[in-house]
């Protein structure tokens, strides 16, 4: 390899060199600069310019037409730009959300922003994948990180927990997804996806047995039936801003992985994973419905909806079609959005004596702080797929994929499904504006004011962007058609 | 005049417009006076529903009856990448309807005035649910349409839920999931015809010719949505506890234009679009409407609430509209569109009366009442009108569509007429009673000696709801002349169809 | 001066309904009168006009319905048999205005209840004159209202209310045959207008319509429908029961409205649509069954009442009988004059049994009487003239007598010859009517004894303050008492005989027994002459009869009473049909509705439907809510059984493939 | 021969101690079964020609992480009387669902066939002329530079997280609050106890 | 049965993961030894890789057997991390009680 070729093929990890370069110096910078909080508080600040700066780099300085990297590891296409700065994105607002949370609950740390920059880093790759090793890796050091990251409030023995669950189950995962990439790799002969794509033509057993455990893996880190019962644990055990971290950008990322492991390597075995994913989509979206029913934590709450909601998105990826991936695209992007202002939202539940996460302490929010009331009513139905919210669109592509490939009955249970998760979404709503107010919230700060706002809004005013955002999931998912 | 400019736009959207103001306002004086808070969003939202009142007469009188097409209509491509446009017009099927809201919007707001509890917010809510409302009406692409469908229940389910009854919370959530789940089933029908027709243009799709089997399903899939909305029988069961605990202008609303959703519905759709289906399926229609109108009156008589026992007599008389609508012939569907414009009047009136009521004694409980005609004249007249409407005695709004829809179920097949007409003795049955117990007799309860009669908005209201309710009876044409070109198209497009699919 | 006519008392009832309380009650009553007066007058004009002169026109107010060939206008239409009941609603109707004055000085609420009876008036104006069936059945349903109103007039009172709306539902039932009849002409014929129809009549004797999987002849199936509507408003048998309830309204309301007027419009119904009655041989049939089966039921109950007003209405309910089993039996011209004269002594009796319950008080049982010929006598001279009216006295042959004699025995004696020309049930309805009439004579008289002759058997009281009425009162029963004694002879020959060719015109046939209408061949028309004195006869015998019970052996029915024997108390019951009436209908419909309400729409339907399904999926969320256990390692058991499970199913399927 | 007999041996020393690690009662032996199975394991890389990659196993893992472990073990002071109690009870289901495991993997073993592409598609042949560690050397800072770099950046990541959650400055030793001090009142720390005469302290 | 091919390694490469998983599922006293399990998937995995790598002829199986080795090198070292946390706050490290949310 020459130096050429290393730096032809460094032009395509710009964004990827910006964070790790950014993370190192960092950590470096957070060791020596005095006083736990101004680190903290400095690194914070530099890591979310970083994302930014990242995610600027990744749309508007991308190298013409993309193209792989040593020697087809690593793959830049459209798919992998759109996805990148969403990831990007949505890191960066998972750290205007931490910002205040973490220093009132007295583990503002610079580690943190490192540790989210590092974790974002394994996304990027992740979304980039074009080899199996590349997609363990950057996988790994998006897991690593989450799980330190999971059980960062050492001194919560809730958190501890989470990071322990989420450690060995997720170890587990990646022990299945690792076999299955073995498996993968002996029947193919090689970890390269292109070389994979040709074996997969005609598959066999092994391949077939690979592919079962390379998606039980990826389902894990999407929180997919059955593979989910991390996830509400976790979700209630993590500190809040980890939580919201959790369920926007790695899941967005991982979702990626997924339809770029289905759609490319896997592309020629649709038949096979179909069964898969429909079964998946089954389960999560059942799941996701029945068990957020009973729940009280708002949290909980959450990270079972998340849970039902990646069973939509993988109704729309059974399809398999161009369709299904711009319309999980979508889905998701519309998802994050979503999800990331409702965090804000359970961020903003702050009384004097603490945080407070049960959902009855949502109880006459609509009174006591009705601009929040009404960001949260609008994100939690958009996040339901409600009409006129801009979430319906979402549930409307994936339901639009699913029919055109011929799954009819699948959108029909979808739908039926998203009847019993709408009626959680309104016990939370009951709550804020039915019953009487208990006790005020203090004040949110500005910062995560602004976000709940802005999400509350984009609800509604995405309305008028998503033709926009239709326009570039479509080219973005284009490089997998034909 | 109007010809150019969005008068549908803008009839749909300044409602919203006016709730934000609302809410601007509301969030600028929040730590100031309450009392002038409240005073503003009432007379924004009055002001707001008067100018699109004023806007929807002017609508009317432009709108050109002898063209069967969309008229006023405005597209604007929005995702264009799949086809799928902001897209508005009226036909005769729908400017009506259109009319029908805008007219019943200041009314409820009048009906609240004296609401004390969250003015500004209840006020946003209405004017929001005006918009969604007209839009449906309005929408000419199948996910506008659904869009706005769905959109309606998040306001109602607020305006039920936080400023209802005792119960209010089980109807909130039994009315939003009930018809919640109605509508997936469309939307997946609507995503079908989407796939298969490759466009969500409604104008288009209405010529577009689906194969025999797919509309079967399809249609139960639309059926499932708008049988619910209606409420057909036997999934009616979410009106009552929804009209009993939604607050009298909710039960407005829900009663005048909620329930016309499902009927506008059938006629924009399942008709046209699915003929061989609707055929097929129309002899179930006809069972169910009968069934409907014979059950629901009889459980109707059993009532011990007011509002539970009109409620039931709404599905009874919503079992007419969908009687009317499966005729295909020209009486019967005209028949009910007069019978869901009338319906909106009738029932209307009857809940701002019981709304009166309720004002002042706070029970909706049959026997609470009793003699009130010695206290409340005014209103005893009031309330007997709309009864007899209700009841449907010709010279009333209320005869005209239950006889045009009998007429045109004697044409499709006498025995619907009669089961129909059964009905018809019912709801005298359970009508007089209720009056007669609530405003005839001795005065049996203290607390009635205290009532005072109508004051003047409520007098407005039923006065103006009670001329449309006698003017419609001896004059039927202003409607019918409005629908009737839309009407015959339908008609001959639909036998066109059926012809076309029975020789092929 | 047709709009005079009939949109004029609709003025009249606003004016006075909605605005009683701004120009006062003295106000409203004198407009409403006023224009009821006027309207009076103005048919008498038109009677002559249309009737006599034979100048038939509809006048076309408005458009109402217009959808496709769903044509439907506000009429007015006067033809000879239109005219006949405009003179009689609007006299009579002017009459019971006037003695309203009087009758009602008391109540505060006297101007709605003017407001009522114009309404009323307007109505039944509206449904002789329509010309088509839409608007007739808006008239139906609009006199249905008023009495309703006039009924429940006194809203303090339950049985009022009750009454009110039993008198509205039974109609109802009525109704609902009616307007399934008005249907199926229009799916028969097309239109509604009567022209259109009875033009098309004859063509549509081959048409049949199925019901039920029934095929029915067209015109039998519309005839039948029909008549359940005139069943229901003129109290058939079967929808009888609400006729009696009804006299809980005040006395003028059942003189004008359940007597004089609208319980005539059956008869009214069946004129009208003879066209197609005369097509409908069975249906008429049973039209004469059900009639004379009603005159000899009411004339039962009326054997055993105690309350006054209740005896006529129930003789009411029997005159009925009579004029629809002339109807059924073709005998139009002749029921119809039976209408006429009828109109008059029935009034003249209800306002006579007025002027006695005005004079004792709102006293209305007659056991509570006797005796006060004396204190009332003008009262008790009406009364007499008008019972000799009822029961048809007069001499035979020398065709001399009171009104009833004219229309009511020439009725009994049509009905002899139509059963001599084969018509079913002619001489069934000859004998039962001839039963009927000494009934009629006994309780007729009954009521006169018991009433105003014997001892005073009420309280001391009421009798120390009885009096006679005020002349406002006196004045129109003076005037029908005029009607009842000489309305017959002098219209019998344009009603039934050598004028009725020409009198009717168009509008209904004159009768075989109509000079020159006998026919081909024909000399003439003669019942034989045993059948012309035995009406006359049994009345005697009825007089007879009731003298001797209530005269003679004064307080031995009272004993017959006490005893209760069977027969009584099925008479004094009405033949029990409240009783099972309620049994069958009130209570099985709230069975039904509760067994629809509480184990249809809660139990079955929200049980299994909503309530059923949020319950099944809070159990199912139960269950999923304890699988997440929280353990480590059921979650990776689960994972790893999620693993398997797909591995197994894919590999079976390629296997399968 | 002397091959098929390597591998058995290997082979069941490594099944068997790699049960022992889980059915163990005392970790501390669970530990010193797992750096049995390693070295077995090494033994089979050997077999197969992967030298570098058994020193690896023998050094990295049993050198660090197993002692890693077993430090651990040390550390965290368990009671092991109590632990793997109820082992028995579990068993009949797990090792059913295992056994199913087991033999289905055990199943793409046998059936295995390569894809017929694969021959073509190989990244990195195995040179001739090379040592193992020479070869991997080779591709490793070359072709696969990338993913050492990323390895290196997984490394990190562990160090922070191992640092970030455990590390704690001075943990153990008792520091002056001074707040707490001058803030603690008499209530706190004392209680007055009237002690009745014959009941003693309850 | 004597030859040794590539079947007998996947084989015994089976069996370890299987022991691996079982001993994450069946183990309700010891989160330690759930972290060694993980250990056993791991190099049962490398056991696959590496065979695979020497019947293919091919380098890579090596290499992700060498990245999986220094992955799993991280994994144990945040495992520990995260155990010793759990342990501090909480005494124990039975994995039943690992248990607090649930739900």
């Amino acid at each position: 390899m020459t130096a050429t070729e290393l730096l032809a093929d460094l032009r395509l990890i710009v964004p990827e060199l910006v964070l790790a370069i950014g993370a190192l110096g960092l950590l470096v910078a957070g060791v020596f600069i005095r006083g736990e909080q101004a680190a903290s508080r400095l690194v914070s600040m530099v890591s979310m310019a970083l994302l930014v700066l990242a995610a600027g780099v990744a749309v508007f300085l991308a190298p013409e037409g993309g193209g792989t990297a040593f020697n087809g590891a690593i793959i830049l296409d459209s798919f992998a730009l759109y996805a990148k700065a969403v990831v990007f994105l949505a890191a960066a607002v998972a750290l205007v959300l931490a910002g205040n949370f973490l220093e009132a609950e007295r583990i503002g740390r610079f580690e943190y922003p490192v540790l989210i920059l590092l974790a974002t880093l394994g996304m990027s790759v992740m979304v980039s994948a074009n080899d199996l090793i590349t997609l363990y890796l950057g996988l790994e050091l998006q897991s690593l990180s989450l799980y330190v990251l999971a059980a960062f409030n050492r001194d919560s023995l809730r958190a501890s927990e989470a990071g322990l669950k989420y450690f060995v189950l997720g170890a587990l995962s990646s022990g299945l997804l690792l076999y299955g990439a073995s498996l993968v790799y002996g029947f193919a002969g090689s970890t390269g996806f292109d070389a994979i794509a040709l074996a997969a033509a005609d598959p066999s057993v092994g391949l077939i047995f690979g592919l079962v455990f390379v998606v039980s893996g990826l389902a894990f880190k999407i929180s997919a039936a059955p593979f989910h019962m991390w996830t509400p644990d976790v979700y209630e055990g993590a500190p809040t801003p980890v939580a919201a971290f959790f369920a926007t950008a790695p899941k967005f990322a991982a979702m990626m992985l997924l339809i770029r492991v289905l759609m490319e390597p896997f592309g020629a075995m649709a038949d096979q994973w179909q069964q898969i994913t429909i079964i998946l989509a089954i389960l999560s979206m059942a799941i996701g419905a029945l068990g957020a029913l009973l729940q009280t934590n708002i949290k909980r709450l959450m990270a079972y909806s998340s849970i039902g909601n990646m069973g939509y998105a993988l109704v729309g990826l059974s399809a398999g079609t161009e369709a299904a991936v711009w319309a999980v695209m979508l889905y998701m992007t519309l998802y994050v959005i979503g999800v990331a202002g409702a965090f804000g939202v359970i961020l903003s539940m702050r009384r004097a004596e603490g945080m407070v996460e049960r959902i009855e302490d949502l109880a006459g929010l609509s009174k006591t702080r009705p601009g929040l009331a009404l960001a949260f009513t609008g994100l939690l139905l958009s996040i339901g797929g409600m009409p006129f919210l801009v979430g319906f669109f979402g549930k409307f592509l994936v339901f639009f994929a699913a029919v055109q490939a011929g799954l009819i009955w699948l959108a029909v249970l979808g739908g039926l499904f998203s009847t019993i998760s709408i009626a959680y979404y309104l016990m939370v709503l009951k709550r804020v504006w039915f019953d009487e107010p208990v006790a005020e919230f203090l004040p949110a700060p500005a910062s995560i004011a602004v976000i709940t706002r802005v999400a509350g809004i984009g609800t509604v005013g995405l309305l008028l962007l998503v033709p926009f955002m239709l326009g570039q999931v479509m080219q973005a998912s284009a490089v997998f058609g034909g | 005049m109007l010809g150019q400019l969005p008068i549908l736009t803008a009839l749909t959207f300044l409602p919203a417009l006016g709730a934000l103001a609302i809410l601007i306002l509301r969030a600028m004086m929040r730590s100031e006076d309450q009392a002038a808070l409240d005073r503003n969003a009432r007379g924004v939202a009055l002001f707001v529903t008067l100018f699109v009142f004023a806007l929807s007469i002017l609508l009317v009188l432009e709108f050109d009856t002898a063209q069967p097409g969309f008229q006023f209509v405005e597209t604007i491509p929005w995702l264009v990448d799949l086809g799928i446009n902001y897209k508005m017009g009226v036909d005769g099927l729908s400017v009506l309807f259109v009319l029908l809201t805008a007219f019943l919007m200041p009314i409820c707001i009048l009906a609240s005035w004296k609401l004390e509890k969250r003015v500004a917010d209840y006020m946003a809510a209405f004017l929001i649910l005006e918009t969604l409302v007209i839009g449906i009406f309005c929408a000419l692409d199948l996910v506008l349409f659904y869009i706005f469908f769905e959109g309606s229940l998040i306001p109602m389910f607020l305006i039920i839920g936080v400023w209802g009854g005792a119960n209010r919370i089980y109807a909130a959530f039994k009315f939003f999931l009930y018809t919640f789940l109605g509508s997936v089933l469309m939307l997946v029908a609507m995503i079908y015809m989407f796939v298969t027709a490759g466009t969500t243009d409604i104008p288009t799709l209405l010529t577009y010719d689906f194969a025999r089997e797919a509309q079967t399903w399809m249609w139960l899939a639309f059926f499932a949505s708008f049988a619910v909305k209606m409420p057909m029988w036997p999934v009616h069961t979410w009106l009552p506890d929804a009209h009993v605990e939604a607050p009298t202008a909710g039960s407005v609303i829900l009663a005048g234009i909620l329930l016309k959703l499902g009927g506008y519905g059938f006629l924009r759709f399942s008709l046209p679009m699915f003929p061989d289906a609707s055929a097929f399926f129309a002899p179930m229609v006809m069972v169910l409407s009968v069934i409907a109108i014979v059950y629901t009156s009889l459980v109707a008589f059993r009532q011990t609430d007011i509002k539970k026992l009109i409620a039931y007599s709404s599905v009874a008389h919503m079992g007419f509209v969908t009687m009317g609508l499966f005729t295909m012939n020209e009486l019967g569907v005209q028949g009910a569109i007069f019978q869901m414009i009338s319906h909106g009047f009738i029932s209307g009136a009857l809940f701002l009366c019981v709304g009166v009521i309720y004002d002042r004694f706070h029970t909706r409980e049959i026997a609470f009442y009793g003699g009130l005609v010695h206290k409340m004249p005014v209103f005893a007249a009031f309330f007997a009108l709309f009864t007899m409407a209700n009841v449907g005695l010709p010279g009333t709004s209320g005869f005209v569509g239950e006889i045009m829809t009998m007429f045109g179920a004697f044409q499709y097949d006498p025995r619907v007429a009669v089961g129909a007409a059964l009905g018809v003795i019912f709801s005298a049955v359970y009508m007089l009673t209720l009056y007669k117990n609530v405003v005839f007799g001795e005065i049996t309860n203290a607390k009635i000696e205290s009532a005072t009669d109508l004051d003047w908005r409520e007098w407005v209201n039923l006065s103006v709801l009670g001329f449309m309710a006698i003017w419609l009876g001896f004059f039927t044409t202003p409607i019918t002349d409005v629908t009737s070109a839309s009407v015959e198209a339908l008609i001959s497009q639909y036998q066109a169809a059926l012809a076309a699919s029975a020789n092929p | 001066m047709a709009y005079i006519v009939v949109l004029g008392p609709l003025l009249a009832a606003i004016i006075a309904g909605l605005f009683h309380k701004q120009i006062g009650t003295r106000a409203s009553q004198t407009i409403t009168t006023g224009a009821v007066i006027i309207a009076a007058l103005g048919s008498a004009w038109l009677f002559i006009d249309v009737a006599m002169l034979g100048n038939a026109r509809t006048y076309q107010l408005a458009q109402w319905m217009a959808v496709g060939d769903f044509n439907i206008s506000w009429d007015i239409r006067l033809d000879s048999l239109s005219a006949v009941m405009l003179v009689v609603i609007t006299s009579v109707s002017a009459l019971v205005h006037v003695y309203s004055w009087g009758y009602m000085a008391e109540d505060p609420h006297r101007s709605r209840f003017f407001a009522y009876l114009s309404l009323f008036t307007f109505a039944m104006l509206s449904l002789v004159t329509a010309d088509n069936f839409l608007q007739m059945f808006f008239g139906w349903e609009g006199v249905g209202l008023a009495s309703y109103l006039l009924i429940g007039f006194w809203y303090k009172k339950k049985s009022a209310n009750d009454a009110a709306i039993k008198a509205f539902v039974t109609n109802r039932v009525g109704d609902f045959g009616l307007a399934l009849g008005v249907m199926a002409v229009f799916a028969v014929f097309g239109s509604l207008a009567f022209d259109d129809v009875f033009a098309q009549v004859q063509d549509g004797t081959a048409q049949t319509l199925t019901v039920f999987g029934m095929e029915f002849m067209a015109l039998e199936l519309i005839a039948f429908l029909l008549f359940i509507g005139a069943m229901g408003k003129s109290a058939q048998f079967f929808l009888h029961v609400w006729l009696p309830d009804a006299m809980e309204g005040p006395t003028p309301v059942s003189a004008l409205i359940h007597a004089a007027t609208m319980v005539t419009a059956g008869v009214f119904l069946v004129c009208r649509c003879y066209p197609i009655y005369e097509l409908a041989p069975n249906t008429s049939a049973i039209i004469t069954f059900i009639g004379a089966t009603t005159a000899l039921f009411a004339a039962t109950v009326g054997l055993a009442q105690n309350d006054i007003k209740r005896v006529i209405a129930y003789s009411t309910c029997s005159q009925l009988g009579y004029m629809f089993f002339a109807a059924g039996l073709g005998l139009y011209s002749a029921a119809m004059f039976h209408l006429f004269t009828h109109a008059f002594f029935k009034a003249l009796l209800f306002l006579g049994a007025g002027s006695v319950i005005h004079g004792l008080h709102h006293e209305q049982d007659m056991r509570n009487m006797g005796g006060i010929y004396k204190l009332l006598p003008v009262t008790w001279i009406m009364m007499l003239i008008g019972t000799l009216a009822l029961t048809g006295v007069g001499i035979p042959l020398l065709n001399l007598g009171f009104a009833g004699f004219y229309s009511k025995d020439m009725i009994i004696e049509e009905a002899f010859m139509a059963g001599a020309d084969g018509v079913a049930f002619g001489f069934f309805a000859f004998v039962v009517a001839l039963i009927a009439a000494g009934l009629t004579s006994f309780y007729s008289w009954r009521l006169i004894f018991m009433t105003f002759h014997g001892k005073f058997r009420g309280d001391k009281h009421t009798l120390d303050h009885a009096h006679e009425s005020p002349w406002i009162m006196i004045v129109p029963l003076l005037l029908l008492a005029i009607g009842a004694v000489f309305a017959g002879g002098f219209f019998r020959s344009d009603f039934v005989a050598r004028g009725a060719l020409e009198f009717w015109g168009g509008s209904l046939p004159a009768g075989p027994y109509a000079e020159g209408n006998y026919g081909e061949g024909a000399t003439g028309h003669h019942p034989p002459a045993w059948v012309l004195f035995a009406p006359v006869t049994v009345t005697a015998i009825g007089f007879i009869l009731s003298y001797w019970f209530y005269v003679v052996k004064e307080g031995l029915p009272a004993k017959i009473a006490a005893r209760g024997g069977p027969l009584h108390s099925f008479l004094y019951n009405k033949w029990y049909f409240d009783e099972i009436y309620d049994f069958v209908f009130v209570r099985g419909a709230r069975g039904l509705g509760d067994l629809f309400w509480k184990i249809g729409d809660k139990r079955l339907i929200d049980g299994l439907g909503p309530d059923g399904f949020a319950a099944t999926a809070l159990k199912a969320g139960q269950r999923v809510v304890r699988l997440q256990s929280g353990y480590l390692y059921h979650y990776a058991f689960v994972m790893l059984i999620g693993v398997l499970g797909l591995a197994v199913w894919l590999v079976a399927r390629a296997g399968g493939q | 021969m002397l091959q098929a007999a390597a591998f058995y041996i290997l082979a069941s020393t490594a099944v068997i101690s790699a049960f022992m690690v889980v059915a163990a009662r005392n970790p501390v032996r669970a530990v010193l079964f797992l750096i049995l199975t390693f070295f077995s394991a090494a033994g089979l890389f050997v077999m197969l020609g992967a030298e570098f990659l058994a020193m690896l196993l023998v050094i990295v893992y049993v050198g660090a992480v197993a002692v890693l472990f077993l430090f651990v073990v040390m550390m965290l002071d368990v009671d092991f009387a109590a632990l793997k109690e109820g082992f028995l009870n579990y068993l009949p289901l797990g090792g059913a669902v295992a056994l199913a495991l087991a033999a289905i993997l055990a199943l793409t073993g046998i059936g295995w066939v390569t894809a017929d592409t694969a021959a073509t598609s190989l990244q990195a042949p195995i040179p001739a002329d090379m040592s193992n560690p020479q070869a991997l050397g080779a591709v490793l800072y070359d072709r696969y530079v990338l993913f050492f770099q990323l390895a290196g950046l997984i490394l990190l990541v562990a160090m922070i997280g191992a640092i970030v959650l455990t590390l704690r400055h001075r943990d153990g030793v008792r520091r002056q609050n001074i707040a707490r001090q001058v803030g603690r009142k008499r209530e706190d720390a004392v209680e007055l106890v009237d002690v009745k005469s014959g009941e003693g302290i309850g | 049965m004597l030859e040794i091919g590539l079947g007998h390694y996947l084989t015994l490469a089976a069996i370890l993961f299987t022991i691996g998983v079982f001993g994450i599922f069946v183990n309700r006293k010891n989160v330690i030894i759930l972290l060694m399990s993980i250990e056993l998937l791991l190099l049962a995995v490398n056991i696959n890789l590496v065979a695979f790598s020497a019947h293919l002829g091919d380098l890579a199986g090596q290499v992700f057997a060498m990245f999986i080795l220094t992955v799993a090198a991280a994994e144990a070292a945040v495992g520990l991390a995260i155990l010793v946390v759990f342990f501090r706050n909480r005494g124990d490290i039975a994995v039943e009680g690992v248990n607090l949310m649930k739900g």
